[in-house]
């Protein structure tokens, strides 16, 4: 039975033989480890109030970032979001702004 | 099955978030959206030519793929996926497998009309059951900007400079997705990002579903390399749409097939004037580039609705 | 019981691949090697074996599908020859990098530079830092046998590499000789199947491959690769030991010919060591003390384990069937010196260039050769470092 | 036969000069001989000069360079007698078959002086006579395995029966034909 990598284990100060063979790596998603939010200069900040849950932003995100359940959208994932600006821009309802800053 | 974008929204993510792509990136756009088109329960193996979605996605040890994913070279994308494609139906008949697996391959303009058009081309050939999916942005991004041959008229790259003696690429862009349908192959289409990308996850699970070889081109638009306001995405996309620059259709078994006409189509300039790369064309001595540009859009329209017997 | 026959080098291999059954095989034909892909089609046409052929449309696309088919978690092989192994240079590199433990037989032929069709080695030389196990074969008899050794060596854990069977073209590919086979049944046994644990298609576990690596992570990926190629030395000689068992044929990583008391040597390889054989015989009738080291793997290098053999021979001739266009010596000749000299082994080496492009080599090119050494050594002559032979001036 | 022999064929392509030599190969084969049989290769087409070889031993055959001095050459078109040096080389204890309807006499003086054996065997008339379709290599495979007593004419009689059988599973009709023309070729060859 094959293991999950652990990518934790692999950075820039691991020795070789701490290395998947061949680079590889065993698990998918693990991306989800490595913040991306700390590129953003400009922060969405979703009103609740305006927000009809049209759900027309969650597509549009390049980064995954707009998660939905249950067919609502949950707030940002600024973990990762990288404040492109996307979602405000399709927001017909101005539930989106972005904000200077992270 | 109808298109229910509530239930679509709801499916699970399958392109991870922390991968390196571009703040306002078109290809991931792109990319979420194909792959929300595959069925809960259908696994995928995931190829990719060399671009930036590549360098981008799984730099080691980091993958954003949930799927399976092999990047080989450039130009073999299409190669590598048959042989994944093959070993699936060489493992099944052997009893080794038993999982479905649907096999998407991802590669820019750059992997796809140049450098990975033979292996595409005998990918498509072979009638593979795979979809080969272009996310197409009109240049080489990821080496910064250089033309290809799915670079628009005129476009200022780094390859095509405007300068005193030059306005840009000279030449029209390849008709990429005319030539794949000319494979003969079962399901080809072009889309791009249009409201609720009901068109592009149509055309996607179609893509993935029809049996045989499949080939998806998208307008993907590059911030960077079509200097817009980043956040304008959809709107690029729409323009490009109504002005007939990059229009909506399906070859289904050899039959073209027309997805949109707009009612009032816009001229060109509506498409162009937002981007830094056609500048230049909307100097008053231009005048005539940008007629001759109207020109060529609507021979190419022209063209198309005769395809499609309209 | 082994199978007396007689089949081509081509014959040989393809009947070892029905033997074996691979998942996939893709593959673009090229003269010398083109027979391989095409008895595989007949083979699978006829219902013999159960392989999934993919014609592709060129070598790049054959090294590329049948690396997906192998991370995919599918036995996958190719065949190939010159210039189609050189269209595949690229992602040689990538096969040997992703650890990817493809089997490829290759039909030596020449490069084009002008174009020809015969053999030398300068395909397989030219992608010999590529990461690959190579092996070279001197009669069809070695292709077969090496051909069946490749999966084990490969697949092994501790080595995970691609394999080049190389044999010489048209001379062995073509020609007709006995050859004696293994019944089927034990070659399957011997081979084993193929169970990776980790595969493209393994529904418990996704998997990437194919990274981009920042350069923290560049060199140890290099230097693991390193570390399996030294593995293979090992894995090469224990598969071979189990292998002598079924066939009672013995192969090492060199052969050795003759050497006990051997002073003047030839180091070669592929086909031209059986000719030089012929010739080792008719010398020592004379009472000439003449040896012959056969080098069957050159990937991994056995540097030190040839500069050991070596140790007593007053004169070398190091056998290069390619040229690298150094202005010095060719592959196996700067190898082997670099061995020699870091063995303090000061003897009289000279480094020929042979065969180019299937220029032919005889038992009298090669007692010429052994004259050369016996009045190099002898101080008749002054030794020359680098010599072309069979060259007209 | 002697110990062991090395043959030149001297052929044009498309004849089928390669498919004797592998033919005879086999044959010698199927009687527990070692053999080698193999082309020299080029690009040539159909209609240029081709050259085949065999190597037939009681032991291993370990070389693996063309022959030079051969013991036996044939010449499977006798036009190529013309343009092609067909006795370089071959020894003089050894033996030429030529594939001729004319009288040895207007043959040797294309020799180049070869001081060996001369034989000659009317393939055509052979051919035509046993198969009705002109196809030396059944012919001039006899030829050679007569003059150079490569095995006995039963053995070998019963060895290409056994061949023909595999060969031409798909169209038997041929065999017999195919055997006439060993068998006449056998008495023919002078």
């Amino acid at each position: 039975m094959s293991k999950a990598t652990d990518i934790s284990k692999i950075n820039e100060h691991s020795p070789y033989y701490d290395m998947t063979p061949g680079n590889q790596i065993y698990g998918g998603g693990g991306s989800r480890k490595f913040c991306t939010g700390e590129w953003r200069t400009k922060t969405p900040v979703i009103d609740w109030e305006k927000c009809t849950q049209c759900l027309l932003c969650t597509p549009v995100c390049p980064d995954s970032c707009i998660p939905v359940k249950d067919g609502k959208r949950e707030d940002f994932d600024l973990d990762h979001c990288k404040g492109c600006g996307i979602c405000e821009r399709v927001c017909s309802f101005g539930a989106i702004t972005m904000k200077e800053g992270i | 099955m109808a298109f229910n974008f509530k239930e679509v929204m709801s499916k699970p993510e399958r392109l991870a978030p922390g991968h390196r792509m571009c703040a306002g990136c078109g290809g991931t756009i792109a990319v979420r959206t194909v792959l929300r088109a595959l069925h809960e329960g259908d696994k995928a193996v995931i190829g990719n030519a060399t671009g930036c979605l590549e360098v981008s996605s799984f730099m080691y040890p980091y993958t954003a793929w949930e799927d399976s994913y092999m990047h080989n070279a450039f130009e073999n994308a299409g190669a590598t996926l048959s042989g994944i494609e093959t070993a699936y139906h060489a493992l099944k008949k052997k009893g080794k497998i038993s999982a479905n697996y649907k096999f998407i391959t991802f590669g820019g303009d750059g992997g796809t009309y140049d450098i990975g058009l033979q292996s595409l081309s005998g990918a498509m050939e072979r009638n593979h059951d795979m979809v080969y999916v272009c996310y197409d942005n009109g240049a080489y991004m990821n080496t910064g900007i250089q033309r290809s041959s799915a670079t628009p008229m005129f476009a200022d790259t780094t390859t095509t400079p405007v300068g005193k003696c030059s306005n840009g690429k000279m030449q029209n862009r390849k008709d990429l997705a005319s030539i794949i349908a000319n494979h003969d192959i079962p399901y080809v289409a072009q889309s791009t990002f249009i409201g609720t990308m009901k068109d592009l996850y149509e055309k996607s699970e179609k893509a993935i579903y029809t049996p045989g070889a499949a080939f998806l081109n998208i307008m993907s638009p590059c911030p960077r390399g079509w200097r817009y306001d980043t956040p304008d995405i959809m709107k690029i996309c729409k323009l490009a749409v109504e002005t007939c620059y990059w229009p909506l259709f399906e070859v289904v078994e050899g039959k073209w097939i027309l997805n949109y006409e707009p009612k009032k189509k816009l001229p060109i300039e509506d498409f162009l004037r937002p981007q830094g790369r056609f500048k230049h064309l909307f100097k008053p001595e231009n005048e005539n580039l940008l007629v001759q540009y109207q020109e060529e859009v609507d021979r190419r329209w022209e063209n198309l609705l005769y395809m499609c017997s309209k | 019981m082994a199978i007396r026959e007689r089949m081509s080098g081509n014959e040989a291999v393809a009947h070892a691949i029905k033997q074996i059954n691979p998942d996939v095989m893709a593959a673009f034909p090229i003269t010398p090697s083109t027979e391989i892909p095409q008895m595989v089609s007949t083979f699978i046409a006829n219902g013999d074996i159960d392989t999934e052929f993919i014609p592709v449309e060129s070598e790049h696309s054959s090294m590329s599908a049948t690396m997906g088919a192998c991370a995919a978690g599918a036995r996958a092989i190719t065949a190939t020859s010159s210039c189609g192994l050189a269209y595949m240079w690229e992602v040689l590199y990538v096969a040997a990098s992703d650890r990817l433990p493809i089997v490829m037989a290759v039909v030596n032929r020449a490069l084009t530079g002008p174009i020809n069709i015969n053999c030398d080695h300068s395909d397989s030389m030219g992608a010999r830092d590529a990461g690959w196990i190579q092996i070279y074969a001197e009669n069809n008899q070695e292709a077969y046998d090496n051909y069946i050794q490749a999966f084990r060596i490969a697949e092994h854990p501790d080595v995970k590499l691609p394999f080049m069977a190389c044999q010489d073209g048209f001379i062995t590919s073509h020609a007709v000789e006995n050859i004696s086979l293994i019944e089927t049944e034990k070659v399957k046994e011997f081979v084993g199947s193929y169970e990776p644990e980790n595969f493209l298609l393994n529904a418990d576990m996704p998997m990437a491959v194919g990274p981009y690596a920042n350069s923290p992570f560049y060199m140890e990926t290099k230097m693991n690769q390193r570390i399996a190629m030294k593995n293979a030395k090992k894995v090469i000689l224990e598969v071979a030991e189990e292998f002598e068992k079924i066939s009672g044929r013995k192969y090492g990583l060199f052969e050795e010919y003759r050497m006990d008391d051997a002073e003047y040597v030839i180091v070669i390889m592929g086909s031209a060591a059986g000719t030089t054989k012929e010739a080792v015989d008719e010398l020592r009738e004379q009472g000439i003390k003449a040896g012959m080291i056969k080098v069957r793997v050159f990937r991994p290098f056995p540097g030190a384990e040839l500069a050991a053999a070596l140790e007593n021979a007053k004169g070398i001739a190091i056998m290069d069937r390619a040229e690298s266009f150094s202005g010095c010596g060719g592959p196996l000749g700067s190898e082997l010196k670099a061995a020699l000299y870091d063995a303090k082994n000061e003897s009289t080496t000279v480094n020929y260039f042979y065969g180019l492009a299937g220029r032919d080599y005889t038992v009298e090119t090669a007692c010429g050769i052994y004259q050369d050494l016996i009045d190099y050594v002898s101080g008749k002559q002054e030794a020359e470092q680098f010599k072309y032979i069979g060259l007209r001036k | 036969m002697k110990k062991n022999i090395e043959i030149r064929w001297h052929g044009r392509g498309g004849q089928g000069a390669k498919t004797a030599a592998l033919l005879l190969a086999d044959v010698a084969f199927n009687t527990g001989m070692h053999v080698q049989g193999f082309p020299e290769y080029g690009p040539e087409r159909m209609g240029a000069p081709i050259t085949a070889y065999n190597r037939i031993g009681e032991s291993e055959i370990r070389v693996h360079s063309n022959i030079y001095h051969p013991d036996y050459v044939v010449v499977v078109d006798e036009t190529l007698l013309h343009s092609v040096d067909v006795t370089n080389g071959l020894k003089e204890d050894g033996a030429i078959v030529i594939n001729t309807p004319r009288p040895k006499e207007e043959i040797l003086p294309l020799l180049n002086g070869y001081k060996g054996s001369v034989y000659t065997i009317d393939a055509h008339k052979v051919s035509m006579e046993t198969l009705g379709k002109y196809f030396p290599n059944s012919p001039m495979l006899a030829a050679i395995v007569k003059v150079a007593d490569i095995m006995d004419k039963d053995v070998f009689l019963s060895q290409m029966q056994a061949s023909y059988e595999h060969k031409f599973a798909k169209k038997p009709e041929v065999i017999d034909g195919n055997m006439r023309a060993l068998k006449m070729a056998f008495e023919e060859v002078k």
